[in-house]
């Protein structure tokens, strides 16, 4: 109905340059303090600058991939800009090309490609490379292990949690080589991943993202192993990793994605030693800010080190590594951010032992 | 390995036990209690936020925080369960749709709930509150016993609460004169009546004792899975607890068996899947292990099953 | 002069489209045994119920012992001392009989010191004591499930004395005993009244009531239509009071014909689900045209015989043949189908379905067959219809919506009439009757006892199952006494007196 | 005359009963979920309207490119069809003295070798869309007709197996997805092929891009031929007759077993349906390891319906309009959107309490009458 549409867009004139974002999110909802949660925090400081701009939360229950974008068609219309985060949003890109007038801040994801199409001129595209934050994960680990025993638990072996896995094993034996740590990774082989070319990738994978159950089980047995740092990437279940190093003396982990502190919380204090991140909130909030001054642009964008889009947390009250391992961090960083040292990953042709910068 | 076996399969049989436990009272008064799951996360959650409440402002309570969180999670359970006895016993409802809707009721509203609360009350954001984990303790000599020793070592708290639950629970329910007139009303109501009790007072207690238990099994699963509430708690554990009970044979003593044949097999699962050291896509597989078992069980020992004989029967006073 | 104990006054109660119990007074002296008679559905179990405060009154007072009860309740009853042994039985069927006696007055003990726990091994002891002062022998560590029907009507009357009651509401207590026993009971309500306990008597056995009651009063339609003293009113007034017009329940038997024999009972032992033998070894042939009755205490193993005849119960071992056909192992179906017409005991619960409309019950043997389906499956509501209607305007059932009726809305009587008439009209060789005429009242009685008549007129081979001795020597040709399973007797009608009846299903065998 | 029970009034014709009261409950609730929406500071009309207009009753104000009203209501008829097939599923079941709980595990286990063997296979339509429902209706009837069994043959029962089931179920198909099909980026597995697909996708009408369901039309057909099986065919009034009283139908010569197992055959069938059309029609993709809730959410639905299948449609028809009108409220309204949940369950709520109004009406009606009786004595005698 094109009347429809024409309202649309006089009311869009009428309120000036007010911005109307949507965020819609998976099943958690925005204040789920982790992964939707950051996402929002950027939409939130965009509009600290821009008072009249206007956000709604919308949050689809489900989970499932078609019902995602189902709520997206659903609101689209009412918006300028909707910011969805998680892969489950990356078949968006049919709305887009039929709302080439709507935004698109896809987190997480690139969008399905259109028949030849990839690329759209109204969707922004961000991934991360988590091999990165695994490498920092790593080289933390190997620094703090007191066992010698270090280890990564992850989801499912999907692209990101293998990256995660790679970044982490390649940070390990970065230490080793270069920090004279003798730490060693340990893997679970009943636990082994089967990546998405059916390749064993080893690791410890709990085989789902929402089984803490299984996740404890997975921590627990690491630590019989001996393991007193575990690197947690596997979403709802890495709630019961935590919960096994909570019980377990002396065991820590560290968290991903988001500063994870406040889940390590117990009575004797807290078991996250530090978080490796994904800076999702300054990149979305740069992305409404480019859609403010006019400079938006489609793209889909692998987010690394040199925008300062992985890395750790810095805040000293947030994390427990010890000065010297911070300011080998620091260093090591700088490696990364420049290139210098390029960690493993499922698909960018190294491997944790044969890396760029090893 | 065997170790963890025992240790994992007793954390995990005594809270689906309780929960169990808490179905055979209210079905052996004659009320089908299919909203143990509902029950079992609402008390959850009630426990949690208690607890979560109390440590914001008094850190110092640390300690006895598990200990808050089973009373308010057996409050909470409680409480919620009078919806359910309400619905069976005034209104007449039909008691297994009564059940799964208290579980539909349960899961939004809990979820619902819990993100509001954070957001209002603690200015936190978060779908879920943080629990912390309880200390674990080992009986001394007892734990020494080579390989039952186990059983004895790594215990949390609510497994000793549980237990001793459990053992009021059974002499209430099998010695006390309460117990023998809810068991009487599970059978003949009429009988009861004519006896001068108040059927309908004496069901809506079962009731709600049932929603108590589970909720104390609700609060051990969140404190020793993932050390927090979350909606994720309905992991259908309490539906477990049903077939426990019915396996059971509706005696607290033979669930006790079903209940501890369904966390050793879980452990079991889990040791078997690491012995055989398959990947992780076997996992899957394995874990049907306690469903499979259960079934092929049932095949076996259903024939001789005992009802209930007034179960889900609607009481009216007048009816011959 | 007495003291009134109760004092019934301007009582009304009403139940969905009946008025159950209709202004009634009376007062009831402490010490007598005191009478209540009428047809079925007069109001008699209302009314007691009422004084045992299972129902609240709509209108009126009771006075119990000078005072006015309110917010009435069995637990009150038991307080002022009233008592009752109910008509149907209101027991907890996987509790012993010491569990059921004490219910709601258990016995307490001290666990450990301390905790309130139910002395059962006490109560065992006095409920096995107290039985055998009123020598109502019964062992208290049986499960009632697995006692008969003899055994829980004692349990009724412990109960209601255990809860040392002075006032003692007997409501139909013997029914279902046999004629010996029933004396016995008599004795032992003579004996209470001795002991200073107000007795009511509820009973539709008028010579019952002249043999122990003091005043009886007499129910109609949930109306008083008298009260009386038994010592100078006659069995015949009380009759015509009760019903409201001259009765006489008087069957012209024709004298039969027998022919070929139809149904063949070899050697049949059947197991009731807790794999107790039920029937030990009975053998029998009914021939067309014959009644064959089996006469029994309730419990004795009746039921399971029809149900093994008809295919409802998987028989032991033995044989069972129709018309020389081997049935033994035909589904019910099959049966049915060759020959069988079956009147249940228990018509509620398997002669009908209730929820359904009168339609659907009337065909329910026959829905599978032309003209009520199509040989694909397809129903015709027509032919429900219009064979529902026939039957209803034959057989006299009377509903409130006719063919469309919901079954449960019929008074038990029309209920019953409906299912003989579903199965007399199947016109097959044997028709079973178990308990054809219980919950009758006598106008019902004397046309059920026509039908069944009729029937044998026709030719066809009745088992006539029932309690009712007057009933067995109204209308059988041969007689079998059942007790314990096996057939103790079998021997002509005419050769049988009722006293001996009595006697062999007691369990005394001819050479005692 | 003495006055009249508005309740009475109101409720008391029973020929309408098996909508009034339902509609009655729902009126309840809706007044209930009302206070939750002002009490969170929101208008619960607006809040109603845009539940209506997001599941394309009514229009929106404002349409995004290409869509228009029809899209929203294609829609929210590609999510009904699964669900009136679950609840008749229940129906069935119920009808037959059966709790069918493993609806969702049957659907999923229906959906899954669908998928499987003509998912992903390069079959044309015309033997691509037959074969899902035929492969759907045989393997729901199957895994449902094995609990009849089990409860015929062995007396386990029905509700603790389907448990057993839905879980078995759930890990086997997780296991074979992830294994074998899997689409990395979504996490679950492979799209299916648009020709074994039962909604047509992305169809253009008038400019509008529509997703239109096969599924609704077969759900209607299969609500017709419940009706017509319950009512008016020999197999229905035996499967009623177990249903109402075992002991009556063995009495009559029906076989109980058959029919319990015939009857729980055809509920799992339906149910099958109801996975066919969720997964390769709503959805056309699996999630690993999860049941849908739909197979939970459909025994109360069934329930709101009276275990009718006209009634099931209409009540599938109002939950779904809650469940597919939540985002587009949560949107417009701002509130969250689990409140849609939360009505819903109030709803379901209410309806439990449904005999129990009966009930009282019926008491209160006679009361009525009995209070007219003893004004005219006489003329009550007859009645
Ligand atoms: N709970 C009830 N609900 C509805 N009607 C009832 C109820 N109890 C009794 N009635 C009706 O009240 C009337 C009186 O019943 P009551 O049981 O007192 O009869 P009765 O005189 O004891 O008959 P019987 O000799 O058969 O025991 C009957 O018509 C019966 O159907
Ligand atoms: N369960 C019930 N539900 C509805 N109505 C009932 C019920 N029981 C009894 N009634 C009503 O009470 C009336 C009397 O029932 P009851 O069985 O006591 O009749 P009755 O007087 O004994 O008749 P009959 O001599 O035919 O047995 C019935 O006609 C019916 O309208
Ligand atoms: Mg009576
Ligand atoms: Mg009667």
């Amino acid at each position: 109905e094109p009347t429809a549409g024409d309202e649309a867009a006089t009311e869009a004139e009428a309120d000036g340059d007010a911005l109307r974002i949507a965020i819609v999110t998976s099943p958690s909802g925005v204040d789920d303090g982790s992964f939707n949660q950051d996402n929002y925090n950027g939409i939130l400081a965009f509009m600290e600058n821009h008072s009249n701009a206007t956000v709604n939360a919308i949050q689809e229950t489900t989970g499932d991939v078609a019902a995602a974008v189902q709520a997206v068609a659903d609101v689209v219309a009412d918006y300028d800009v909707i910011v969805t985060p998680g892969f489950q949003f990356a078949d968006i890109s049919s709305i887009a090309e039929d709302n080439p007038e709507k935004m698109f801040i896809l987190v997480d994801a690139n969008p399905t490609p259109q028949g030849e199409q990839e690329l759209f001129d109204n969707i922004y595209a961000m991934t991360f490379a988590e091999e990165e934050s695994g490498f920092f994960a790593g080289v933390a680990a190997a620094l703090e292990t007191e066992t010698g025993k270090v280890a990564v638990v992850n989801g499912i072996a999907f692209p990101s949690n293998v990256n995660y896995q790679w970044g982490f094993e390649s940070g390990v034996m970065y230490a080793n080589h270069h920090f004279g740590t003798d730490a060693e990774v340990v893997e679970l082989p009943s636990y082994a991943g089967t990546d998405v070319t059916n390749a064993n990738v080893g690791g410890n994978y709990i085989g789902n993202f929402a089984d803490p159950a299984t996740g404890k089980v997975v921590g627990d047995a690491l630590i019989d192993e001996g393991v007193d740092i575990m690197f947690v990437a596997a979403g709802g279940s890495g709630m019961g990793v935590f919960t096994a190093a909570m019980e377990a003396e002396g065991v820590y982990v560290i968290g991903c994605d988001v500063d994870q502190f406040d889940d390590g919380t117990y009575s004797d204090g807290n078991v996250v030693l530090t978080s490796v991140l994904k800076n999702m909130s300054i990149n979305v909030e740069r992305q409404l800010n480019a859609i403010m001054e006019g400079t938006f642009q489609g793209s889909n964008e692998l987010l690394r080190a040199d925008t300062d889009s992985t890395g750790f947390v810095l805040e000293n009250d947030r994390h427990q590594l010890s000065e010297e391992t911070m300011e080998k961090l620091e260093e090591v960083y700088e490696l990364v951010q420049a290139g210098t040292i390029v960690p493993a990953a499922n698909f960018n042709g190294h491997s944790p032992d044969n890396f760029p910068g090893l | 390995m065997i170790d963890r076996m025992i240790i994992d399969g007793l954390a995990f049989a005594l809270p689906l036990f309780i929960i169990a436990l808490g179905g055979i009272y209210s079905e052996r008064s004659g009320i089908i209690n299919l909203a143990l799951e509902g029950l079992m996360g609402f008390g959850a959650f009630s426990g949690a936020l208690v607890v979560v409440l109390v440590l914001h402002h008094f850190p110092q309570l640390q300690p006895q925080g598990i200990y808050i969180a089973m009373l308010f999670a057996m409050l909470g359970g409680a409480l919620f369960a009078t919806i359910h006895a309400s619905l069976c016993i005034y209104f007449k409802a039909n008691q297994v749709i009564s059940g799964v809707v208290i579980n539909i009721l349960s899961v939004s509203l809990t979820a619902f709930l819990t993100r509001q609360l954070n957001t209002l009350i603690f200015q936190a954001p978060s779908d879920r509150f943080q629990l912390g984990v309880a200390n674990r303790i080992t009986l001394p000599v007892l734990s020494e016993i080579p390989v039952l020793g186990a059983a004895f070592r790594n215990l949390y708290p609510f497994q000793f609460l549980i237990i001793l639950v459990a053992i009021a629970a059974y002499i209430l329910f099998n010695k006390s004169r309460y117990g023998m007139h809810l068991r009487a009303c599970g059978d003949n109501p009429h009988a009861v009546a004519a006896a001068g009790l108040d059927v309908e007072r004496i069901r809506f207690s079962a009731v709600v004792i049932s929603g108590a238990l589970a909720g104390l099994g609700g609060i051990s699963f969140a404190y020793s899975i993932s050390a927090n509430f979350s909606p994720m708690i309905y992991m259908g554990y309490g539906y477990l607890a049903i077939a426990a009970l019915i396996f059971g044979n509706w005696e607290i003593s033979n669930t006790l068996a079903a209940a501890l044949l369904f966390g050793f097999a879980r452990s079991g699962g889990y040791a078997l899947a690491r012995s055989l050291e398959m990947s992780s896509n076997f996992n899957d597989i394995t874990m049907t292990l306690p469903y499979v078992l259960t079934l092929i069980l049932l095949i076996f020992f259903s024939k001789t099953n005992r009802v209930p004989r007034s179960l889900g029967e609607i009481y009216d006073k007048g009816k011959r | 002069m007495k003291d009134t104990i109760i004092s019934i006054k301007n009582v009304t109660k009403r139940f969905p489209g009946i008025i159950a119990n209709d202004n009634i007074s009376l007062d009831i002296q402490q010490g007598e045994i005191f009478a209540l008679l009428g047809e079925n559905g007069a109001g008699k179990s209302v009314l007691m119920s009422m004084l045992f405060g299972l129902y609240e009154p709509d209108e009126g007072d009771i006075w119990i012992k000078g005072q006015r009860v309110k917010e009435y309740s069995p637990r009150q009853a038991a307080r002022m001392g009233v008592g009752m042994v109910h008509q149907h039985f209101k027991l907890v069927e996987n509790y012993t009989i010491a569990q059921n006696i004490v219910l709601g007055m258990e016995p307490i003990t001290k666990g450990l010191g301390f905790l309130p726990l139910v002395n059962i091994s006490e109560s065992e002891k006095t409920i096995e004591a107290f039985s055998k002062r009123y020598q109502l022998n019964v062992n208290p560590r049986d499960r009632i499930e697995h006692v008969n029907v003899a055994t829980r009507q004692k349990v009724e009357i412990l109960k209601m004395l255990y809860k040392e009651a002075d006032i003692l509401i007997f409501d139909e207590p013997t029914a279902i005993l046999t004629p010996q026993e029933i004396q016995y009971l008599l004795d032992i309500i003579r004996e209470l009244r001795e002991n200073g306990k107000t007795i009511i008597l509820v009973s539709h056995k008028l010579e019952e009531i002249k043999e122990v009651a003091d005043r009886c009063a007499i129910l109609n339609r949930g109306r008083l239509v008298d009260i009386k003293e038994v010592a100078t009113t006659s069995t015949r007034e009380m009759a015509n009071l009760m019903v409201g017009r001259e009765v006489m329940l008087e069957v012209n038997k024709p004298t039969p014909t027998f022919g070929q024999v139809v149904l063949e009972v070899e050697n049949l032992h059947v197991k009731n689900q807790d794999q107790i033998t039920m029937v030990k070894d009975v053998s029998f042939t009914i021939r067309a045209g014959e009644i064959f009755a089996i006469a029994g205490v309730s419990g004795n193993g009746q039921t399971e015989i029809a149900e093994a005849i008809t295919g409802l119960k998987k028989i032991t071992s033995g044989t069972v043949r129709l018309n020389q056909v081997d049935i033994t192992n035909e589904p019910v179906r099959q049966r049915n189908l060759e020959g069988i017409a079956y009147i249940p005991e228990d018509r509620q619960t398997y002669g009908l379905i209730l929820d359904d409309p009168v339609s659907d019950n009337l065909v329910l043997k026959q829905y599978f067959q032309e003209p009520f389906s199509s040989p694909g499956g397809r129903l015709n509501p027509e032919a429900f219809h219009h064979y529902a209607e026939r039957l209803i305007t034959a057989y006299d059932i009377r509903s409130n919506k006719g063919a469309d009726s919901i079954t449960r809305s019929l008074s038990g009587g029309n209920q019953q009439k409906m299912i003989i008439a579903r199965e007399i009209e199947q016109d097959t060789p044997l028709i079973i009757f178990v308990q054809p005429t219980r919950g009758l009242d006598v106008g019902a009685i004397e046309n059920t006892w026509q039908q069944i008549l009729q029937e044998q007129q026709k030719g066809k081979a009745i088992l006539l199952i029932s309690l009712e001795l007057d009933e067995i020597m109204a209308l059988a040709d041969t007689i079998g006494v059942i007790y314990n399973g096996e057939l103790l007797k079998v021997e002509a009608a005419s050769q049988l007196t009722a006293m001996e009846i009595g006697a062999y299903m007691m369990g005394v065998k001819e050479d005692e | 005359m003495n006055k009249k029970n508005p309740l009475v009034t109101l409720l008391g014709n029973e020929k309408w009963q098996w909508l009034s009261i339902p509609i009655f409950a729902v009126l309840l609730s809706i007044l209930a979920g009302s206070i939750v929406i002002l009490l969170m500071g929101k208008n619960p009309l607006t809040a109603y309207l845009s539940i209506l207009q997001g599941a394309g009753w009514i229009p929106k104000a404002n349409y995004a490119g290409g869509t228009g009203m029809l899209t929203d209501f294609t829609s929210f008829l590609d999510a009904l069809a699964p669900m009136i097939f679950a609840a008749l599923a229940v129906t069935v079941g119920f009808r037959a003295g059966l709790f069918n709980i493993g609806i969702a595990g049957q659907m999923l286990l229906a959906g899954f070798f669908a998928t499987l063997f003509v998912g992903y296979s390069d079959l044309p339509w015309y033997l691509a869309k037959p074969l899902v429902i035929l492969i759907a209706i045989t393997v729901g009837g199957l895994a449902a007709g094995f609990v009849g069994y089990l409860k015929h043959r062995f007396n386990i029962s029905e509700v603790v197996s389907t448990i057993m089931l839905n879980y078995m179920i759930a890990y086997v198909t997780s296991y074979y997805i992830k294994t074998y099909f899997v689409n990395p980026v979504s996490r679950q597995s492979e799209y299916i092929q648009p020709a074994a697909s039962l909604t047509l996708k992305n169809l253009r009408i008038a400019g509008i891009r529509v997703d239109l369901p096969i599924g609704i039309f077969l759900a209607i057909l299969a609500a017709l031929f419940v009706y017509y099986l319950l009512y008016k065919t020999r197999l229905g009034f035996e499967i009623k007759a177990v249903g109402a009283n075992k002991q009556a139908a063995e009495y009559a010569g029906i076989s109980i077993g058959r029919t319990i197992v015939v009857a729980m055959m055809i509920s799992g069938a339906l149910a099958g349906l109801a996975g066919a059309t969720f997964y390769l029609g709503h959805y056309a993709s699996m999630q690993p390891g999860v049941l849908a809730g739909l197979g939970y959410n459909a025994i109360a639905t069934s329930l709101l319906g009276n275990n009718h299948p006209l009634g099931v449609l209409l009540a599938s028809a109002l939950i779904t309009t809650l469940d597919k009108g939540a985002t587009y409220m949560s949107s417009r309204v701002g509130v969250v959107q689990e409140i849609s949940g939360v009505i819903t369950s109030l709803i379901l709520l209410f309806s439990a309490t449904g005999t129990y109004i009966r009930y009282r009406i019926s008491r209160q009606r006679q009361e009525q009458k009995e209070k007219q009786e003893q004004i005219h004595p006489e003329g009550g005698e007859e009645a």
